[in-house]
């Protein structure tokens, strides 16, 4: 049997490439994407741990996991639109009027 | 009660009269002064038959402050020492206010002058009346104060109000030590009531001493040095002489009265009333005739060149009051009180004469610019001879029998007495010869005064030349109460009356009369022979003083210069120890340690919001990594608190 | 030991003082004419001075109680009551308080033409804050008004201020506030420590630990330290002097600073004696070196208002000597000098005032000669001066002899170090006197310079009247605090206890830090 | 054995897509190499007897968010980023950074304790999995299920509002 | 039917307040199809209108005290209390957006509605008995947040802050999502009673349990601004429009130390010997960077973000001293802080007006010449959130430094003190240039009754509060029943 530590251990992995993609790329595509892999590092936990808790909850909140991922996705995807017509550019690090 | 209460009061409600409504009362402001001061004669007069009888009036007015332990009253302690200095202090007043109505005539401040005059009675006679020390300190500053005012009486002059702030702030110098004193009068004997503090000298208490300076000293003599260096403030001795003959500044009449007869002796008065205290401590004796036998001449020696007719007498007053603390030094406290009597009515004339003459010509002061004066002010002339014969202590004048009780005094004291026996006769010729000098330089010779000057040259009114004469009339007279032994037994007045209130230190036994009458001659004739010389060499042939001068550059111009002091005192402690330090200090401690500090704080932490400001760059990737470091270190935390 | 009088009076004396300058601001929010308002803020003044009379005629000085108590729940979560009372220390600066704000309105009447109306206001709040300062018997209380008294305060140096007045303001306010905010976490401690209460009277019987007290004191000594101000956290001072309008500096220098000295008197003192006996040598140090300093600094200025701010420092070092001889005379000698200070130096800062409405200079090299033209303002000047310097027969004396006594008889050399202070403080104020009134007119402006007119004279009279009462007859002040004074001492040598061992003190701050 | 295996097989597969998707340089590749990794994310829930999350994986995620993606990158048609500009200029530091927390996380991962331990039965309730994940989800979490609708609602809202054209102003 | 509807209505009553808050936004919104664009802010009234209506209805559980819908949902003083002050950010934040949004040409109706979606999301996190509940009441406010910021669509920098703030708040939620899961893994069950249950005898030491409460910690830290998880805040307050900058200070802060008193002094709270340590660490680390940072900004937004940082900062002091008092003292403080913050911003929308932004704290010169009103309120606001009694700031401030000295951290509480001491200057300065500048050509400010009522309210608050605490102090320590 698959122990259960291996899961972890992929989901950890996976988050921390999440993790590093946020802070690395300047595509903000990018940027949600490697949330998205924080996200689904977070899943893949939650799912591991249900099978091998017997409970379903892990199951019930991925659903929920991925309703939120899909509003947020929308929002963000609404305001990049924004911003690529307000700027017209899709790179985080162009976004700085406001800082200090 | 209230009659004693009375004598100061009178002068107050005079100075309070003149001072409130002198704006409106305009020259009449001087009728209050004077009716209140006149008025403390004569109650003095009644309070010294009062006391004639040897009686001692102790009362107390009201519970000044009272906490704890500490208790002190506003009373009056009226003994015959008390009852002489009373006497001394109102009559010279009077006439010296008299003498100002004809002397301040016309002068803008008139109304000012006499509150200021009153105020000082006032304050004069606080301090002989009281019956402790506090109280006492109370007219000891209150003269100060006056005489602060009346030697800045003419503010308009830098240089008057230089004299008058000089002479505050040396007095203070001075009353440093008398705080002290009175601090440890309080912690030794738990009170600070003349007859509390002397019933109790004879106690434990009194034996005690404490540590100072690695040395032992015992707290009596401390004590006595503290109050002595009070006194040495207030009398102009050494070393703290140096305000008074500035104090010159002032008006003649002040001179007289403050600077002459009454303020400066207040020390003198001190010492006197702590007789029980001193003649406990050979130290503080023995400081006292030193530092008294030492000023009586050094001053004299200044006074030898001076060409400030004021100065010289100046001068004069600073080593006649040597002379008193010398008496005091050697235990002759009644001799000393007498001198002071004497030398309060003699040296009062002098002063209004040589007002006398400064008004006569119009405010000229340099005796280089008198001269032949004596046909033009002739009544003034005579009072001038009378004062200086009684100053240069010649037999029957007033000085001579002061002078000598002294110096008698002196000699036949154990110890240094012979030393400071001659100090003291040194100071008798050097005193005849400045004295006489002044008088030849004013009155006699060739006429040096300006021209313009010349022609308005006038005799005082009468208001002025009375008291010169009743002033005169005492000065030949005074010292006959006084009459030593040596000349005629046991007709003394002055010292059986002064008997009862002190220790009986005199020396002088019936049968050494003889060697007092020797010693008496032999001052005489000093005195004749310092005249002589003044007369040799500023009438005779006027040439050989600036030959002389000449001959001895340093020696005169160090006299001329008064030895420098002043600068010294200035150098030292004005510039200095106050000036140079509190710049330096404030330049640098306050505004650059104490308060850079703070403001340093204040700098490092703005400074710190500015840079920090850069670490908010404005790139979200950036905030994210932060986060992401905090995440890092928390999650690191994890092998530190397990 | 010490209890509260309720129901002295039938009605609530000290609440009213507390609240009708309060009242009075609100009426004043809808006075729009400026004069008007002036009146108004009079009038309360008054109204605040005329309640002192049956305040100083039913008060018992024969009692150490707190009299005139007042006491209500307030928050009762904390055990928070809004308690007051008066003994015989704190009652002399409530009257004081009373005088000092009439007379700065008064000074104010014209010298302030900008937004009368937020003046006033910020006046008699002022006045309210201190008066509660001064009867809170609420530690929590207290610190509401020891805090609220900042923002009028703040705002009357910042808005009619001088130049620099910006600075000055924020100086002040942070200083004080720092030291003060040190001072709220010692509260909240002796709170926890002694069992959850504010009650000043519960906390005085309280016995608190050896080390608690040496950590707390130094929390509440700062705060004072600050406020007195003494050396080396004075610097806010003269700053906070020099820009502040003559209202402000007159309740500043009068009321203000003695806050510092009466909460040494009040909270230092009685709850924590073993730390107050540990820290005194330092103190008296501190005390001595602010005496000589203040009065060097005060030789250095040119400006007449800084200089009287210094000449502050060097008083009030006086009063610290005095406090912490912890004996009688010193005591009662430091408090009566917090009141000659109030009247002598509020009086010079009104002095300063009166010239700088006429001549809008403080450079004291612009003035010289004036007592020519304005002889009322020289006698004047001439007798608060005397006063500063101590001359006897007038206030200035009786405290500082008191003191030194005091301090004379608590160590020696202490007393010796402060009496040079007498010589330098106759130094600096008389040349200052002489640079001001003597000499010849040199800055033509002064030719035509009118003298004191009767608004003026009326407000420097009542203090000049104190001066001279006080140096005749300061029994007047000394009957009024005897017993409280001598309450307080015997509390303090009865509270006193010897130091523990070290190890005991090592395990007392590690159950302190938990 | 098996089971290892694939798992293995899966996580190669999802580790090296995730690493391609953050290090492409064209936006379009990103894409569909997430499109690949949730592919096997899929299956690793398969694996786990979860395969209506693995459906509800493939349809939300890979059908409609990254559709979504897809479709906005295009029409925005982003042109790749040029090689300096790639990463951001810190990414030596991130590199660095990105070890250190792997290394925090996997270790402390690694050596918790999970008190499920891998002895026991997976569920095998295949069939009626999706039953009892419905009853679950409308009963028990009713109260999330609603505050999900409402969540979508606001997204729906927020996307139209934010996005359409403006009409005026 | 009748019946069912009854049984229905009793079902939901639990939950109705948060029902009514959202059916009212539904309400807006379709409204909003209906309503004249000038018209708009009727709907601004009538959110308020369901605000008040919700709060009525929450006064009618108040005292009630269970766990509802199987234990997703709980209804206790905790929550209720909590729900009050949402009521009043929210109310707050309604009454000073409805003239700002005429300033700024916003005429849309879903800005009502998103602000209620968001309070109600705030009220789930405030009522959340289980991680998912939690974490999707967290979402709905967030992304309603997200929407609001980035309003002004033509203004770059209300899309900035939109985008900064979205994709930081999506980060710390996978970073919050994957702790969850962790806590998930270890208890196996997402309802808070159960992880506690379960933490009773677990073993604490386990790396883990550790890692998945510092997740937890970050991502709720960057909820309330605790530094170093606060850099978006200066950003997105000065990029969003100041009525939702104004609600975002008052309301989302709040909720998150909802959450972070219900999950760190209730579920973890075995765990309180470690988090108290990093609380305590981040608390210092929070007001030194808020009240440092204040200081030499020039934007009064940016100020008041640094200055909600700082406050942050001093309201994880209480939460670090934990206990009753700790909790209760949280729940005061940041009930003040939501009625100073508001007041303050409603000033600052005053100054806002078509054509200058109004934001420079230049802009406040000579304020107390042209209006003394707004001046003498925010001089009020300022010394309230300086702490100088008698005003409610004071009140907070002593209460946590109090819990804190009780609970033997004396030396945060100095640390505090000294912070809050520094914060004296930017505040005093805003004064200053109010009272002590001259004003630089005088200016109209913009009013409106619906402003002059926020401001109102709030400086009435401020200063009853600060005089006579006792009954919101009763509240707020009779409210601590449901996570002790």
């Amino acid at each position: 049997m698959i122990p259960l530590s291996w899961y972890v251990i992929l989901s950890a992995a996976l988050f921390t490439i999440g993790v590093v993609g946020v802070f690395s790329r300047r595509n903000i595509f990018i940027l949600l994407m490697s949330i998205e892999l924080m996200l689904n590092a977070a899943n893949i936990n939650f799912i591991a741990f249900s099978h091998y808790l017997q409970s379903l909850t892990g199951q019930i909140f991925v659903i929920f996991v991925i309703t939120v991922a899909a509003a947020e996705a929308a929002v963000a995807l609404a305001i990049i639109i924004l911003l690529a017509r307000n700027r017209g550019s899709v790179y985080v690090d162009e976004f700085n009027i406001m800082k200090g | 009660m209230l009659t004693y209460a009375l004598i100061p009061i009178l002068p107050f409600a005079g100075f309070l009269i003149a001072g409130l409504f002198g704006k409106y009362l305009k020259e009449r402001a001087a009728y209050a002064a004077i009716a209140g001061v006149v008025g403390a004669f004569l109650l003095s007069f009644s309070t010294f038959l009062d006391v004639l009888d040897g009686t001692i009036i102790n009362e107390n007015l009201y519970s000044w402050i009272s906490i704890g332990t500490l208790s002190v009253n506003v009373g009056f302690q009226i003994d015959q020492l008390t009852a002489v200095m009373l006497l001394v202090v109102t009559t010279l007043s009077s006439l010296i206010h008299i003498y100002s109505v004809g002397y301040m005539h016309g002068d803008k401040g008139y109304a000012r002058f006499f509150s200021y005059l009153a105020l000082f009675t006032f304050f004069m006679l606080v301090l002989v009346m009281a019956n402790n020390f506090l109280l006492m300190f109370v007219g000891w500053e209150g003269v100060g104060l006056c005489s602060y005012l009346l030697i800045g009486f003419w503010y308009e002059k830098k240089s008057a109000s230089d004299a008058g702030v000089k002479a505050f702030v040396v007095n203070r110098v001075g009353d440093f030590g008398f705080v002290l004193g009175m601090l440890l009068i309080f912690s030794t004997f738990g009170t600070l009531d003349f007859a509390g503090v002397f019933a109790a000298l004879s106690g434990p208490a009194a034996k005690q001493s404490i540590a100072l300076l690695g040395g032992n000293i015992s707290v009596v003599t401390l004590i006595a040095l503290l109050l002595f260096l009070g006194a040495t403030g207030k009398s102009a001795q050494l070393p703290l002489y140096v305000w008074l003959p500035d104090a010159m500044e002032g008006p003649t009449p002040v001179s007289a009265l403050i600077h002459a007869a009454t303020m400066v002796t207040a020390g003198v008065f001190m010492v006197s009333r702590c007789a029980p205290i001193f003649s406990l401590s050979e130290t503080a004796m023995t400081t006292v005739a030193v530092v008294g036998g030492l000023t009586a001449v050094f001053a004299a020696t200044i006074g030898l060149v001076q060409n400030d007719i004021k100065r010289v007498i100046a001068y004069s007053t600073i080593s006649q009051l040597g002379y008193m603390f010398l008496g005091l030094g050697v235990g002759a406290f009644s001799a000393g009180i007498f001198h002071l009597t004497t030398h309060a009515f003699f040296k009062g004339l002098l002063f209004l004469a040589s007002g006398s003459v400064i008004h006569a010509l119009s405010g000229e002061q340099d005796m280089r610019k008198m001269g032949a004066l004596k046909s033009k002010i002739s009544i003034t002339h005579v009072v001038f001879i009378i004062g200086s014969l009684a100053l240069a202590g010649i037999f029957p004048f007033a000085g001579f029998f002061s002078k000598d009780e002294i110096l008698w005094s002196a000699y036949s004291s154990p110890g240094m007495g012979r030393v400071l026996w001659l100090l003291g006769v040194a100071g008798a010729f050097m005193t005849a010869f400045y004295s006489f000098r002044l008088i030849y330089l004013t009155f006699y010779g060739e006429s040096r005064i300006d021209h313009e000057v010349e022609h308005h040259v006038h005799e005082s009114p009468k208001v002025m030349t009375v008291p010169l004469m009743i002033l005169a009339f005492f000065s030949l007279t005074i010292g006959w109460i006084g009459m030593p032994g040596a000349i005629l037994p046991n007709v003394n007045l002055f010292g059986n009356f002064l008997a009862p209130i002190f220790p009986h230190a005199e020396h002088a036994a019936a049968e050494s009369h003889g060697i007092e009458r020797w010693l008496m001659l032999f001052s005489v004739l000093v005195a004749l022979s310092g005249i002589r010389m003044a007369y040799s060499l500023y009438v005779k042939n006027t040439s050989l003083p600036d030959r002389i001068a000449d001959r001895y550059k340093g020696a005169y111009n160090l006299l001329l210069s008064k030895y420098k002091i002043d600068e010294i005192y200035n150098y030292l402690f004005v510039d200095g120890l106050v000036h140079k330090v509190a710049t330096f200090l404030y330049k640098v401690g306050d505004v650059k340690i104490v308060d850079g500090a703070v403001n340093g704080i204040a700098r490092l932490i703005g400074t710190t919001s500015e840079r920090g400001r850069r670490i908010q760059t404005g790139y979200v990737q950036q905030y994210a990594f932060t986060m992401g470091l905090g995440l890092v270190v928390l999650v690191g935390l994890y092998y530190v608190l397990k | 030991m010490l209890e509260l009088r309720l129901h002295q009076l039938d009605y609530p004396l000290l609440s009213l003082m507390i609240f009708i300058p309060v009242l009075g601001s609100f009426l004043l929010l809808f006075i729009r004419n400026a004069a008007t308002v002036r009146w108004v803020a009079l009038g309360f003044s008054f109204v605040e001075l005329a309640l002192c009379v049956p305040l100083l005629l039913n008060f018992d000085s024969s009692i150490p109680h707190m009299q005139f108590g007042e006491s209500h729940t307030w928050i009762a979560a904390w055990d928070i009551n809004y308690r007051l009372g008066v003994d015989g220390i704190s009652i002399l600066f409530v009257a004081l308080t009373a005088l000092l704000t009439s007379i700065s309105i008064m000074v104010s009447w014209t010298a302030i033409q900008d937004r009368v109306r937020e003046f006033m206001i910020a006046m008699l709040f002022l006045e309210a804050g201190m008066i509660g300062v001064f009867t809170a018997l609420d530690l929590f209380l207290f610190y509401i008004f020891w805090e609220a008294m900042l923002i009028p305060m703040y705002l009357l140096i910042g808005i009619w201020g001088g130049p620099n007045r910006l600075y000055a303001a924020i100086k002040f306010f942070l200083y004080t506030l720092v030291g003060s905010v040190l001072m709220l976490v010692g509260i909240i401690a002796v709170y926890v420590a002694a069992g959850n209460t504010f009650d000043v009277l519960t906390l005085m019987n309280h016995k608190f630990s050896y080390t608690f007290q040496m950590w707390v004191f130094a929390a509440f000594f700062l705060a004072f330290a600050v406020k007195v101000p003494m050396f080396p956290v004075h610097t806010w001072l003269p700053d906070a002097h020099v820009e502040a309008p003559t209202a402000g500096s007159i309740i500043l220098a009068g009321i203000l600073i003695k806050m510092g000295a009466y909460g040494f008197l009040r909270f230092s003192l009685p709850f924590f004696p073993d730390a107050a006996m540990k820290w005194t040598p330092a103190i008296m140090v501190l005390s001595v070196i602010a005496i000589i300093y203040g009065a060097y600094m005060a030789f250095a200025q040119t400006d007449f208002k800084k200089l009287i701010a210094y000449s502050s420092v060097s008083h009030m070092g006086f009063v610290t000597l005095g406090i912490f001889a912890l004996n009688l005379q010193g005591l009662e000698g430091g408090i009566l000098q917090m009141l000659n200070h109030g009247v002598s130096t509020g009086a010079l800062f009104l002095a300063v005032g009166v010239i700088y409405e006429r001549t809008h200079t403080r450079q004291i090299a612009d003035y010289g000669g004036i007592a020519a033209k304005v002889p009322v303002y020289a006698a004047f000047l001439l007798i608060i001066t005397l006063s500063s310097i101590g001359l006897p027969g007038t206030n200035g004396f009786i405290g500082e002899f008191t003191i030194l006594l005091g301090a004379f008889l608590h160590s020696k050399p202490y007393a010796v170090i402060a009496s040079i202070g007498i010589i330098l403080g106759a130094g600096y104020m008389l040349w200052l006197y002489q640079r001001v009134a003597f000499g010849t007119i040199t800055n033509p402006h002064n030719e035509h310079l009118a003298d004191m007119n009767l608004r003026e004279v009326a407000a420097a009279l009542p203090l000049v009247v104190l001066v001279f009462i006080i140096g005749f007859y300061p029994n007047a002040a000394f009957g009024v605090m005897h017993a409280s004074v001598s309450n307080l001492m015997q509390h303090i040598n009865e509270k006193v206890q010897t130091a523990p061992a070290v190890t005991q003190m090592v395990s007392d701050v590690l159950r302190m830090s938990n | 054995m098996i089971n290892k295996v694939i798992f293995l097989y899966f996580a190669a597969v999802i580790l090296a897509s995730a690493i391609m998707m953050v290090t492409r340089r064209n936006p379009i590749h990103s894409v569909l190499f997430m499109l690949l990794l949730f592919f096997h994310i899929a299956g690793l829930f398969v694996l786990l007897n979860a395969e209506f999350l693995a459906a509800v994986q493939l349809i939300v995620y890979a059908g409609a968010i990254l559709i979504l993606y897809l479709f906005v990158v295009m029409l925005l048609n982003v042109d790749k980023e040029s090689i300096a500009a790639r990463a951001n200029r810190y990414w030596p530091w991130i590199a660095a950074f990105g070890i250190l927390i792997a290394g925090e996380v996997v270790l402390l991962v690694s050596r918790g304790i999970f008190p499920a331990d891998e002895g026991q039965e997976p569920m095998r309730l295949a069939s009626d999995g999706v039953l009892s994940l419905g009853t679950e989800l409308y009963t028990k979490y009713l109260v999330p299920f609603e505050i999900a609708s409402v969540v979508l609602l606001v997204g729906l809202v927020g996307a139209v509002m934010l996005a359409k054209i403006k009409t005026k102003e | 039917m009748s019946i069912m509807y009854q049984d229905f209505l009793r079902s939901i009553m639990p939950i109705n307040a948060e029902v009514i808050v959202v059916t009212v936004a539904l309400i807006v919104l379709i409204l909003d199809f209906f309503v004249e664009e000038e018209s708009k802010y009727y709907l601004g009234w009538l959110s308020l209108g369901g605000i008040i209506w919700a709060a009525a209805a929450t006064y009618n559980v108040m005292g009630a005290n269970g766990a509802f819908f199987s234990g997703t949902f709980l209804l206790d003083p905790f929550s209720t209390f909590f729900k009050f002050v949402f009521y009043l950010a929210c109310g707050l934040g309604i009454l000073v957006s409805i003239n700002y949004l005429k300033i700024e040409d916003i005429r849309r109706g879903e800005y009502y509605a998103l602000m209620l979606f968001a309070t109600s999301g705030m009220m789930l996190m405030a009522s959340a008995g289980d991680l998912i509940t939690l974490y999707l009441g967290l979402e709905l406010m967030a992304l309603s947040i997200y929407i609001l910021a980035g309003f002004m669509r033509s203004d770059n920098r209300s899309n900035e802050s939109a985008i900064k703030y979205l994709l930081l708040g999506a980060f710390s939620s996978g970073i919050m999502l994957y702790g969850m899961s962790l806590l998930y893994g270890l208890s196996g069950t997402t309802n808070l009673a159960g992880i506690l249950t379960f933490l009773r005898e677990a073993d604490l030491t386990n790396p883990v349990l550790f890692l998945a409460m510092i997740m937890l910690v970050v991502s709720f830290g960057f909820k309330v601004a605790a530094a170093p998880f606060h850099m978006w805040v200066p950003d997105v307050y000065e990029g969003a429009p100041t009525s939702v900058t104004a609600f975002m200070s008052a309301g989302p802060k709040v909720a998150g130390f909802a959450v972070l008193l219900r999950v760190f002094t209730y579920a973890l709270e075995p765990l309180h010997a470690h988090s108290t340590a990093i609380i305590a660490g981040l608390a210092v680390l929070t007001m030194a960077v808020g009240n440092i940072m204040a200081l030499s900004q020039t934007n009064i937004k940016r100020m008041l973000a640094y200055s909600s940082i700082a406050h942050a900062g001093y309201a994880l002091v209480g939460l670090a001293a934990g206990g009753p008092d700790g909790a209760a003292s949280v729940m005061l403080y940041v009930c003040i802080y939501a009625l100073m913050n508001m007041g303050a911003f409603g000033v600052v929308i005053m100054l806002r007006k078509t054509g200058e932004r109004g934001e420079e704290i230049t802009d406040f010169a000579g304020l107390g010449k042209s209006n003394k009103t707004a001046a003498f309120l925010m001089l009020i606001f300022m010394f309230s959130l300086t702490g100088i009694p008698p005003l409610a700031g004071f009140v907070g401030k002593f209460y946590i430094f109090k819990a804190a000295v009780e609970a033997g951290l004396v030396w945060l509480a100095v640390v505090g003190v000294l912070f809050s001491a520094i914060s004296a200057y930017f505040y005093l300065r805003i004064i200053m240039i109010m009272y002590m500048n001259e004003p630089k050509g005088s200016f109209e400010l913009t009013t409106s009754p619906s402003l002059a009522l926020a401001l109102a309210i709030s400086v009435t608050a401020v200063i009853v509060i600060g005089v006579y605490p006792t009954n919101l102090l009763n509240f707020a320590r009779a409210s601590i029943i449901g996570i002790m």
